[in-house]
């Protein structure tokens, strides 16, 4: 089926998240969309998939215009999507999960779930997946979950199908599945989407490459372009990606992490027997794919996970079992994997997050009273001196780019008195300026002598902040080795091998 | 019964020689409880119309409401407020204590010793000891019970002559006829938890069925309604014994199974007060309804007459002037003191 | 209403110094908020106007024959509706039959001493709903707030104004007990606040009642009734404006708790991590806040103020003893008032004043309209209601929609994400 | 994939050694309890429980014993098996469901004979109808609380449906004289109400529990006003209506004990007796259930699938309405038949308490419910025998049984995911 996108426009308020884009995909063609983070790939796709009304413009399957009020309508017309964010219910099956909105039925009007298993036993099949159609979907992990996305899409019979970021949660081996089956599909007639940051899966994939930037088409190209004329195009200027970063001059150990166990709130082991050591000024990065226990560790040193046994010591002193705040104040810095969630509070000014950590004694509260001018002066200055783009300090933080609130989480944690920083996925979501920064204000830590723990799934961000780089893999620590290693060997580390002959550092 | 709402719209055009104006505020039972409030209204209603003059009502809701409801009709400048239930004592007492020219009634209660304020109470144990001592003769399983809306002085005292009543039969006739829902001497019992006619009130009535009594006394409001379903719906021969109004008259659907009421005079006691206020006769005295002063009774038989003990009647007269004389005599901490 | 009282949830932080705040209550009352507050109460009144008009039984008359005489139904629509308004009006404000201004004004401070445990128990609840908790126990809060002060009140009898001051503190001592134990145990247990502030009133008021017809506990010595003895006279708040007015000191002290109020959650340490915690207890945990402790403390504070209710209706209101239900219902009507003031302090204390007139005047009505005071309930609810949803009241009157920045959630207590 | 670095399977993780000790220290209060009421404050005389009664297709014997050495031999039971619960979580064992149900069946057999020692009969016959009847409005309140809340809607206003049910059902009731058409406007009633919610709730994004609150107050004072107004102006013929007769099944109806306490039922029992396991099904086995649980989970992922998030919820909410309106009619021409203000009295919140204490789950919402019914009969029955036992404290028990169950039993239950939160595009 023949997908055309003639001149779409969608705006959110005075925000034009898309200007009169216009796509062609072709039958049997991979078509890569690409663009930097909120260049509104997405909002394409979910206006293409009925789930956001266009402002203006319109689309076409096999010549005919569509008129898509749901994604139902979008669904019925043969389109399929696999959302950035999966769209599966966590507590439903599989099976359920591939029926729920096309659902089969017996007599009695009861579900015909055996119809459903059959169906995803079938493209398993098909497509080589081993998948128990009565799993749970919060018991499988994320690749798995992705191929439910894909047979969600294929048991509809899709003919134009949209993968939104797909990669961005798969190892690189999972990756590579993911492109045979993109081949595979491609190959039976499909139309297929495909939206992705990494410029070598688009240069693997895909045979038409679109570039959009701030909400318009800048130029299309060819699978053999260049990365850096791909990410000129992207950017809209040339862009040289490396962290200016000098070596690391490592103190004597800071962090000493052994045998740390934390457990889940169901009591499942998610991060096991992990131990390392940070010195002061060098940067641990801690790589691996989303949701091998990253997340579990890095809370566990900020104390914010109840189930932990072990030891975690900081110039000594024994860090398990105190506080969240007894952590902070032991002088660790926590930059949250989720700042929206964790990080802010939205509906407080930047001025009031900026003292979130310090909210009892000084220098924001004395007698139990808060200080609002030592605040108001001191907000004024962090935006200032952290280039917070906002109307002012008393702008609420929720109304904040994710860059900007980024900068003021790292804005309220670097103006502490700082032991050790731990920084959970510092730049995810943000765009290149963005990511520029964060990553100087966190060598420029470093290089103050401060131990630093960045978590991060990005090879690239991993590879140019970290002095060393720990993988991890399904809770435990595959290896410690130096930054410098190569990428694919990380790569396989990533998926739970220890290559032979790897040197530890 | 008589609505409230369709009283006082008149008072703006008033014909009437006389500009008298009783008001009557409900505590939180509201004038349709079948109860003390209704009778109560419907004595007003009624010395209203006798005298000619309208009347003003409003109905409590909360404990907050009685204070304020006072205040509203001293503004409607009544001349005579009377307040239903012991809940209004202390509203009353303030309100008369601050308004020396109006004159007070409390139904109830006879804590309140001003010029302006005369209490109205009634000894209701003497008439629930006959409604005892008839319920014991027709009893023919040996169980007889009661039970109440809330464990409050004017309700418990209704139990304690019935448990009076019962014991007086079995000493007079040397039989053991059995009372559940009510012991007068632990002073614990049965209770809906409230004066409204609903499924706690049907679930304690049904409970009380189970224990095999054949004639039961519920003490409270509408909750006897909740014993007649129950009744009709056991399919058992039980008799029903209503309390404060000859239930006979004030409720048609149940005269097949009502074997007597125990009446409290509120309607008399409250039309007569208004009229002594009204002829500038207002006393503090207390009104005490007694057998003595028919302010409480035993009411008829009427359908059921042709089933109890023919010589029922008789022993109960004998036994009401017994207890006139002082020589039977009804204990209970409920009683009023006056 | 101000523009405080009707302004969106988060758009509201009380920071008066800052630049934005001015914008933001322009930008308020241009957006309408205000307006919105005042049509919703004029919607509530016209369907209070509708009930009473159609349940009147001289405007049920003279329908009969409206094709005929159509001037009749619209006299006696003015008869009753106005009347009953104008009743309204005169219980709540200012009475016009009375001879004097000063007897005049008496219905207006009716309706301050009526508005005093509305305010206090709205700014306890509003409290719990600034943190998240939704603390539906105003009943039972109130009732142990009460009975321990009234309990200390004659059982310690101490000269004015010692007694009434050690009452008074009692009373809010057992308040915040019978708030913190909610808060003990959803921090402990995570037991919810809603189910567990429920049951508690249910608990507390039988518990009550046992005590107050049991002999030597609340009940009054030499009585029968479940009553208590009532407090010494060097226990009871005085009259603020003398014995010709219902008004007494607790009406200064609701003031003095509005600016608590204010104080604690704008400019203190411990009401910044309250707020925290209400809009995203997530980060305040990330941030070291304690949101279990919160969670404790909040519902201490928030027990401690509606303890205060409890101490007016014992101390101030009733004359003599109390009973069991000397919560009067203020425990519930507290949670439409939080709703309506939407948890700020000025807006609470708005909304207690206007529920206080409409309760006021409502007694009047009835004694005077024989309108049953239930009216007062209706017209409530749906100002709170209409107030909660602008969009609505917009659409009914036909208003445009504001042009400010678009905002993120309806007002709610907890963080509702729109993403 | 392969797995080298020692690495184990993923979806094997084992579990870290953590005990709860809620189970333990509850089963432990209770135990303590029993303790002192039966060694400390013992009751001499004979416990009889009653199982028959007159008309009873056979009949057993009352069951007769000397109270204090059972009850003795109970708390002694009740100690051990506290004690053994406090072993099991020692050896990082859970307790098992049935263990606490033999505890509390112990406990409640115990505390039974202690407080019937020396009095009446127990009817256990009675003390089972009066439970049944009791939960009957629960069951139908917290039935439509789970499909609300299953859907993402907290239903709040399920006290509100419960009175405004009741109220339509005896003023149709009386007026019309037809048991159906009394039904029928009850079940309006609620789904009106639900549709106020769903305006408010749904559509203009309002803080669900504060619509439920708020409409709550409005029927309380719509109710009033219009028994005020209305229903008292003629209640003779307004607010009288017959009573739905009892509907006996044949045989059934005879078993001794359960016979007459469940199968001798009106026509709304006999539909909560229908309702449960159909609700259950609906939403666990049908098509409409997995859509309206999508819905309460993950209303994005429903949506992208092309189920339409806010109709869902409406529909669900006016079925849910219709539900609890119906059973609302059991308080007036149910049981008494005739309304009185505020005779719900909060059965509303007891129903929300036994949609949470029931995890979401009809069956277990409609047991949970039927508990409430029990330990608020218990009161009736004992008050009946006259036991020592103060009528407020008893009134208070399933008050307090709630609080125990939602701090020891439940605890931070799983709401549905999207319980409580509107959907915004
Ligand atoms: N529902 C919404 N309301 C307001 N603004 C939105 C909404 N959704 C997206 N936007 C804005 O539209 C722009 C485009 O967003 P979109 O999600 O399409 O970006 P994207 O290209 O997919 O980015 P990413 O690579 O980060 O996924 C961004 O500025 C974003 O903030
Ligand atoms: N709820 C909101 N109200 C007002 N403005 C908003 C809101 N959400 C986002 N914006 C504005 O919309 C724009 C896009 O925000 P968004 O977070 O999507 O940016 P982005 O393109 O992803 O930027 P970044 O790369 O920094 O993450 C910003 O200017 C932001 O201030
Ligand atoms: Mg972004
Ligand atoms: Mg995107």
């Amino acid at each position: 089926m023949k997908l055309e996108l003639r001149g779409i426009t969608k705006r959110f308020g005075p925000l034009v998240a898309n200007d009169a884009i216009s796509l062609t995909v072709e039958p049997g063609e991979i078509h890569c969309l690409l663009g930097e983070n909120g260049a509104g790939k997405s909002t394409l796709m979910n206006v293409l998939y009925g789930l956001y009304p266009a402002d203006d413009g319109e689309v076409l399957l096999d010549g005919e215009v569509q008129h898509f009020k749901s994604p139902g309508d979008a669904m019925r017309a043969g389109i399929g999507m696999v959302h950035q964010h999966f769209m599966l219910i966590p507590v439903f099956t599989v099976a359920e999960n591939v029926i729920l909105g096309h659902e089969q039925t017996k007599p009695g009007g009861r579900l015909d779930l055996g119809a459903a298993r059959q169906q995803v036993r079938e493209i398993s099949q098909r497509f080589g997946f081993d998948l128990d159609p009565d799993a749970l979907i919060e018991s499988l992990p994320v690749g798995v979950q992705q191929r439910v996305e894909i047979i969600k899409a294929l048991s509809r019979d899709a003919k134009v199908l949209i993968f939104d970021e797909p990669t961005a949660v798969l190892t690189p081996q999972e990756t590579e599945d993911l492109m045979r089956i993109m081949r595979q599909l491609r190959d039976q007639g499909a139309a297929i989407v495909f939206i992705t940051h990494k410029l070598q899966e688009v240069r693997d994939v895909a045979d038409r490459i679109t570039v959009i930037r701030l909400g318009k088409v800048v130029g299309e190209a060819l699978p053999t372009a260049s990365n850096a004329e791909l990410a000129s195009m992207m950017v809209g200027r040339a862009v040289a990606l490396e962290v200016e970063k000098g070596p690391s001059h490592p103190t004597d150990a800071a962090l000493v992490v052994s045998g740390l166990r934390v457990a889940d709130p169901h009591d499942q082991i998610v991060v096991r027997d992990v131990s390392f050591t940070v010195h002061g000024g060098e940067v641990l990065a801690i790589a691996g794919v989303q949701g091998n226990g990253q997340t579990e560790l890095t809370q566990a040193l900020v104390g914010l996970q109840p189930k932990v046994t072990g030891s975690i010591t900081l110039d000594g002193d024994e860090l398990v079992g105190r506080s969240v705040r007894q952590v902070l104040d032991a002088g660790v810095g926590y930059v949250p994997e989720d700042r929206s969630s964790d990080g802010l509070v939205g509906g407080f000014t930047i001025a009031e997050n900026l003292m979130l950590d310090r909210s009892s004694g000084g220098p924001f509260v004395k007698a139990g009273s808060l200080q609002l001018k030592v605040l108001g002066d001191f907000a004024q200055q962090k935006v200032q001196e952290f280039d917070i783009r906002a109307l002012g300090s008393s702008e609420f933080a929720g109304q904040l780019s994710g860059g900007n609130q980024q900068k003021v989480v790292l804005a309220r944690e670097l103006s502490r008195d700082l032991k050790l920083l731990v920084a959970a996925q510092p730049t995810r979501g943000l765009d290149v300026g963005s990511i520029e920064f964060v990553h100087k204000r966190i060598i420029a830590a470093r290089d103050a002598g401060i131990p630093v723990v960045v978590v991060s799934t990005e090879l690239d961000e991993v590879t140019q902040l970290a002095d060393r780089v720990a993988v991890m893999f399904r809770g435990a620590i595959v290896g410690i080795v130096p930054a410098d290693t190569p990428r694919e060997t990380l790569g396989l580390m990533m998926a739970g091998e220890m290559p032979g002959g790897v040197k530890a550092a | 019964s008589q609505a409230p709402s369709t009283s006082s719209t008149s008072s703006a055009t008033q014909t009437t020689a006389s500009n008298f104006l009783p008001c009557m505020i409900s505590d939180s039972g509201g004038f349709n409880d079948h109860s003390f409030n209704e009778l109560g209204y419907n004595g007003l209603v009624q010395a209203a119309k006798d005298l000619g003059v309208s009347q003003k009502s409003a109905q409590s809701k909360t404990d907050a409401d009685y204070a304020n409801n006072i205040n509203a009709m001293l503004n409607q400048n009544c001349n005579l407020i009377i307040t239903v239930g012991f809940l209004l004592a202390d509203a009353t007492k303030a309100a008369a204590q601050k308004n020396p020219k109006t004159d007070f009634a409390i139904i109830d209660d006879n804590s309140i010793d001003l010029p302006n304020v005369r209490p109205i109470v009634f000894d209701t144990a003497e008439a629930a000891f006959l409604g005892g001592y008839a319920a014991a003769s027709y009893s023919k399983t040996g169980v007889v019970g009661t039970y109440g809306g809330m464990q409050i002085p004017t309700v418990t005292i209704y139990m304690d002559g019935f448990y009076d009543g019962v014991q007086y039969y079995n000493q007079q006739k040397g039989k053991n006829v059995q009372v559940v829902g009510w012991n007068e001497k632990t002073q614990k019992g049965s209770f809906t938890g409230g004066f409204d006619n609903n499924t706690a009130a049907l679930t304690t009535a049904q409970g009380v069925l189970n224990q095999n009594v054949d004639v039961v006394m519920p003490v409270g409001g509408p909750i006897y309604q909740a014993a007649a379903s129950a009744i009709k719906s056991s399919g058992k021969a039980v008799a029903l014994i209503g309390v404060d109004a000859d239930v006979y008259y004030t409720d048609s659907s149940v005269q097949n199974i009502l074997l007597t009421s125990v009446e409290k005079g509120i309607q008399q006691a409250t039309e007569a007060v208004i009229k002594d206020s009204a002829a500038g006769k207002f006393s503090k005295t207390p009104y005490v309804g007694t057998l003595k002063n028919d302010g409480v009774g035993i009411a008829p038989f009427h359908n059921f007459a042709g089933k109890v003990d023919p010589n029922l009647q008789s022993e109960l007269d004998t036994i009401k002037a017994g207890i006139i004389a002082g020589s039977i005599t009804v204990a209970t901490p409920s009683a009023p003191k006056s | 209403m101000t523009a405080t009282a009707a302004a969106p949830g988060p758009a509201q932080v009380e920071m008066p110094k800052d630049p934005s705040r001015g914008r933001q209550i322009i930008r308020d009352i241009l957006g309408g908020s205000v307006v919105i507050s005042i049509l919703a109460v004029v919607v509530g009144l016209v369907v209070g106007a509708i009930l009473i008009a159609v349940t009147d039984p001289g405007v049920q008359a003279a329908s009969g024959y409206f094709f005929d005489r159509p001037g009749a139904t619209f006299a006696a629509l003015g008869d009753s509706v106005g009347g009953a308004y104008s009743s309204l009006f005169q219980g709540a404000i200012y009475d016009f039959g009375r001879p004097d201004f000063l007897s005049g004004i008496a219905p207006l401070m009716n309706t301050l001493d009526l508005a005093t445990p509305l305010i206090l128990g709205g700014l306890g609840l509003a409290l719990g709903f600034r943190i998240g908790l939704f603390n539906i126990g105003g009943q039972g809060q109130t009732l142990v707030g009460g009975a321990v002060a009234g309990w200390v009140a004659w059982s310690f009898p101490l000269p004015f104004p010692w007694g009434l001051i050690l009452s008074i503190v009692a009373g809010i001592v057992g308040g915040a007990v019978a708030g913190g134990v909610v808060g003990l145990l959803k921090a402990r247990t995570g037991a919810s606040e809603v189910i567990v502030t429920i049951m508690l009133n249910y608990i507390v008021f039988y518990f009550i009642s046992l005590l107050l017809r049991t002999p030597g506990a609340l009940q009054a010595a030499g009585t029968i009734n479940p009553k208590s003895p009532s407090p010494p006279d060097s226990a009871r708040v005085p009259d603020l404006f003398g014995a010709q007015f219902s008004v007494t000191w607790m009406f200064v002290i609701a003031i003095a708790a509005t600016v608590f109020f204010w104080w604690l959650m704008s400019r203190s340490s411990l009401g910044f991590k309250f707020r925290a915690v209400g809009e995203n207890p997530a980060a305040a945990r990330t941030a070291g806040i304690g949101v279990d402790s919160m969670y404790i403390w909040g519902m201490v504070l928030s027990g401690a103020l509606v303890g205060l209710v409890g101490v007016n209706q014992v101390l101030a209101f009733t004359v003599g003893g109390f009973g069991s239900g000397f919560d009067a219902g203020i425990g519930f009507n507290a949670i439409t008032v939080a709703l309506l003031g939407r948890s700020r302090p000025l807006g609470v204390f708005l909304a207690g004043l206007l529920f206080g007139a409409l309760n006021s005047g409502g007694y009047v009505m009835q004694a005077a309209n024989d309108i049953p005071i239930d009216i007062v309930l209706v017209v409530q609810s749906i100002v709170v209601l209409f107030i909660a949803a602008p969009p609505l009241v917009r659409v009914l009157f036909g208003l445009p929609r504001p042009g400010t920045a678009p905002r993120r959630r309806a007002k709610a207590p907890k963080a509702v994400e729109a993403e | 994939m392969t797995t080298v670095a020692g690495i184990p399977g993923a979806v094997a993780l084992e579990k870290l050694d953590t005990r709860s000790w809620k189970t333990p220290v509850a089963l432990g209060v209770f135990a303590l309890g029993a303790v002192v009421l039966f060694l400390g404050l013992p009751r001499d005389g004979q416990a009889d429980f009653q199982f028959s009664q007159s008309g009873d297709f056979f009949s057993i014997p009352d069951l007769i014993f000397t109270a204090t050495p059972v009850c003795i031999g109970l708390a002694f039971a009740c100690v051990l098996l506290a004690a053994g619960s406090f072993a099991l979580v020692w050896f990082k064992r859970l307790t098992p469901l049935w263990y606490i149900g033999i505890f509390a069946a112990l406990f409640l057999v115990g505390f039974l004979a202690w407080a019937a020692a020396g009095l009446r009969p127990l009817p256990l016959t009675g003390l089972l109808l009066g439970s049944v009847s009791l939960s009957i409005p629960l069951v139908f309140g917290s039935l439509g609380g789970v499909i609300g809340e299953r859907t993402g809607v907290v239903n709040v206003a399920i006290e509100g449906q419960l009175l405004g049910g009741a109220f339509t059902a005896a003023l149709v009731s009386s007026v019309t004289g037809s048991f159906t058409a009394g039904l029928f406007a009850a079940a309006v009633a609620g789904v009106l109400i639900a549709l106020i919610l769903g305006v408010f709730a749904i559509t203009y994004i309002v803080e669900q529990v504060v619509v439920g609150v708020v409409v709550n107050v409005l029927v309380l004072g719509l109710t009033n006003f219009g028994y005020s107004t209305i229903l008292t102006v003629d209640p003779e013929h307004l607010n009288r209506s017959a009573t739905l007769p009892a509907l006996p099944i044949p045989l059934l109806s005879q078993i001794p004990v359960i016979g007459p306490a469940l199968f001798d039922q009106s026509i709304i029992v006999y539909v909560a007796y229908v309702a449960v396991p159909a609700v259950w099904y609906a939403l666990f086995r049908t098509k409409w259930g997995l859509r309206a649980r999508s819905v309460g989970e993950h209303p994005e992922a429903a949506d992208t699938v092309g189920i339409n998030v806010n109709r869902t919820r409406y529909l669900n909410l006016v079925i849910a309405g219709a539900i609890v309106g119906f059973g609302g009619a059991y308080f007036t021409i149910g049981s008494v038949g005739s309304f009185s203000q505020n005779m719900t009295g909060g059965q509303g919140f007891i129903a929300l308490a036994a949609v949470i204490f029931g995890r979401w789950d009809p069956v277990r919402a409609a047991m949970a419910a039927l508990l409430f019914g029990f330990a608020t009969n218990l009161q009736n029955s004992l008050g009946i025998l006259g036991s020592p036992v103060p009528s407020e404290f008893l009134l208070m028990l399933p008050y307090l049984v709630t609080v125990f169950a939602v701090a020891g039993l439940v605890g931070r239950s799983q709401a549905p995911a999207a319980d409580g939160k509107p959907y915004i595009k």
